[in-house]
């Protein structure tokens, strides 16, 4: 049987991907931001998963207002890093897992979450920059990542978004179709974008330090809580565009101390955690929970 | 209609929901064009030429022409999707942000170094906090306008 | 505010598309189709509705492998009829309600139904063929449908498609969509494809009427247990394509008498019902309910 | 896998599922890009090169070659894509549908005239429906092979 071993979150602030590309970590803006991350590269390395589930969104890339999926896995054999305007990140290809995509999209379909299955996309920075912190600067054709990806990407940009609610109700129904799948892998989930920032109007370049740590809190401690935060306080208090952090829950839902949407049993393990401020517009968290027996 | 729309009291602030891509449909699908190189090129050499070929409407022509972003997004622009323009002009996201509150670079680069805008006053609509609309533009943009 | 009075109910073959685009249908093998379709070009005529919110499904047209959505709305100005293949239906192009739609994806996206929003599609004959059985012959050109119409494709081509009771489902959350839009406009909602067929395989040709008829029994009178069907008894008794059949549902869920996923109150009036085999490798089923006070 | 997959055991019947779709991936975009008149030309000019540009397996290209729909499907085709090949062929829906069973055409319309394939015996294999393996081809099909 598959299982769900750990979960990771992240900002996915597209700079950092900038920084990384043009090897600038260890500047005096970025060496901080950086630092936050020699812990989870190392981490990664000794815990390396067979696969990973990672939960981002599209930036107007892949999908434009032709066709806005609320929910989309890609069950392909690989995705290319997208040119987003400004060339494509030099990064390796991003290897997929057809079979358990397809399983976890049938399982879950069946759990009546209304998934769009995709088979040819480009991953944009929302997918490559969790990569790239987690396992630092690769070659993008000698090196590869560590695992196979599966990408699934949320609609956060044309409102409306899904609720909390039903983000987290989705990580439950995903980690119910990983333990239905027959082959003995080691999966890990990941919930990236936010924490608070604005890239709009006259209110560009809010950070909120207080709500976001609060909110980490209530995602770790209190996830049935957190689910219900609605959209407007994301958006009033972390940002219009903090309202990404509803992805977050979707990899907390997939833990093992979640439960017919209560928690029981020992809250997961919390391996890590790290906030800092500003990476561009952005203020970033990040933090592994790992499911213990 | 009668859906709830409780974001309208936010400052500075446009949700970019039905109704506003609606309004915006073909702005963001010229921005969307400028993903190609080629398209690129061809929008810099004659850009009304080029946006003549799609089906906006002349205040959106001229917002995009103006780089004016705040205008963009009043008419139905997402950021995601001018950030194509930004991407064209050589811009990051960051210059693009800043573009829209009045201030200079290096203040809007400063700010964020600082921990960023407070959300004090910049919740709803009436309070006074720097986001406010009868408080802009910001900065270097407050000093121009101002005289 | 607007309000759905009335539902109706039809196949989709694309062999009665042919028919009418080629001037057949007094032929012998046409004639008695068409003539279960009469009234209800009459009754069109004198219960025209402000939009149709028309269910079907695209048979690989607009969508390819490349992004198959679960449930999708077009949000679009207008829709092309598709060549399939053998060039495009001559009929007339199909006008969308950008503005009902747009209202409909969003009350119904937050009920928690993972809709994705389409802006550019053309339809096939999944649509455009309920439009002419219902509308008669049009010149393409010189004519026009009778009135907006609102797209919404269901994915029947790969499986899992989605279950009897997740349609059933929409169904309601359709009308409260609709309940909540301000102007005071009358709905139709139309659920097509079915009646039992299969168009593959050893087993193709198969046809249950007395399936069919117990089923459309049961969809009219008791819709609670008719979304319980399974799906495999759907492919098993009425062939592979006979699955088409769960959009119906869709339309019937809209219908007043359901409330919380019970019935409670009259049951609809039964305006029309027809029954008929063969069109091509299908057998066609018609049914058109009102809501009375 | 562990999902349920209840029906693998109806007689002449695939169900176009994940896996199916994984399999047949290119055998239908190959069938999707004959939706275009300039494909088709170029198909029927020159079938082995035209199928040798897609990732398709040998045994999908010799299908498609010899219009033997059951393997198509078997082989991770899916009707509504197939059916691009037939709308090429100027075949109907029903022609198509006929040809997967063996009879001839006039057989198959036929039988669809007297109320279509009966159900009985045909809901699961291993029953002695018409539809059953042991009983292919059906009609003409059967005495060509026959003999
Ligand atoms: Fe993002
Ligand atoms: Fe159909």
């Amino acid at each position: 049987m598959a299982r769900i071993t750990a979960s990771v979150y992240t900002s996915h602030v597209p700079a950092i991907g900038v920084a990384m590309d043009l090897h600038k970590t260890q500047e005096d803006y970025w060496q901080p931001l950086f630092a936050g991350y020699d812990f989870s590269k190392q981490w990664m390395k000794d815990n390396k998963p067979d696969v990973i589930f990672l939960v981002y969104n599209d930036h107007a890339t892949a999908f434009s207002l032709d066709m806005i999926p609320t929910f989309a896995i890609g069950t392909a054999a690989q995705y290319k890093p997208a040119d987003e305007g400004w060339g494509a990140r030099p990064v390796p290809v991003v290897k997929g897992h057809p079979q358990l995509a397809s399983h976890i999209a049938q399982s879950v379909i069946q759990q009546d979450f209304d998934l769009t299955i995709v088979n040819k996309m480009d991953v944009d920075h929302g997918l490559t920059v969790p990569l790239s912190l987690m396992c630092g600067e690769l070659d993008p054709v000698k090196d590869a990542w560590p695992c196979p990806v599966i990408p699934f990407a949320v609609n956060v940009v044309q409102y409306p978004v899904p609720s909390g609610q039903r983000c987290f109700a989705l990580g439950q129904a995903i980690r119910k179709a990983v333990e239905s799948f027959d082959e003995d892998i080691n999966v890990h989930i990941w919930g990236t974008g936010g924490m608070s920032h604005q890239l709009q109007g006259a209110r560009a370049g809010l950070i909120n330090r207080e709500w976001d740590n609060n909110w980490l809190d209530l995602m770790i401690n209190d996830p049935v809580a957190c689910a219900k935060v609605p959209h407007i306080d994301y958006v009033r208090e972390a940002g219009s565009e903090g309202i990404e952090l509803v992805m977050w829950l979707i990899a907390r839902g997939a833990m093992a101390d979640v439960n017919n949407g209560e928690r029981s049993g020992p809250l997961p393990q919390v391996t890590h955690r790290f906030y800092h401020v500003p990476a561009s517009n952005t203020a970033v968290g990040h933090a592994i929970l790992e499911n213990k027996e | 209609m009668a859906l709830d729309k409780p974001y309208k009291d936010v400052p500075g602030t446009i949700i970019f929901d039905a109704e506003q891509s609606r309004l915006g449909y073909w702005l963001n699908q010229f921005c969307t064009s400028l993903m190609k190189a080629e398209n690129r090129a061809r929008f810099l050499a004659d850009e009304r030429a080029y946006l003549d070929e799609w089906a906006m409407t002349e205040e959106q022509k001229q917002a995009v022409m103006a780089r004016d972003l705040n205008r963009c997004m009043a008419l139905g622009g997402n950021i995601y999707f001018l950030a194509r323009i930004g991407a064209t002009d050589g811009k990051s996201f960051q210059q693009m942000a800043g573009s829209m509150t009045g201030m200079s670079e290096e203040e809007y680069r400063n700010m964020m170094l600082a921990g960023g805008r407070s959300v004090e006053g910049n919740r709803y609509i009436g309070e006074d906090g720097d986001a406010q609309p009868h408080r802009q533009p910001q900065g270097a943009g407050s000093k121009k306008e101002g005289n």
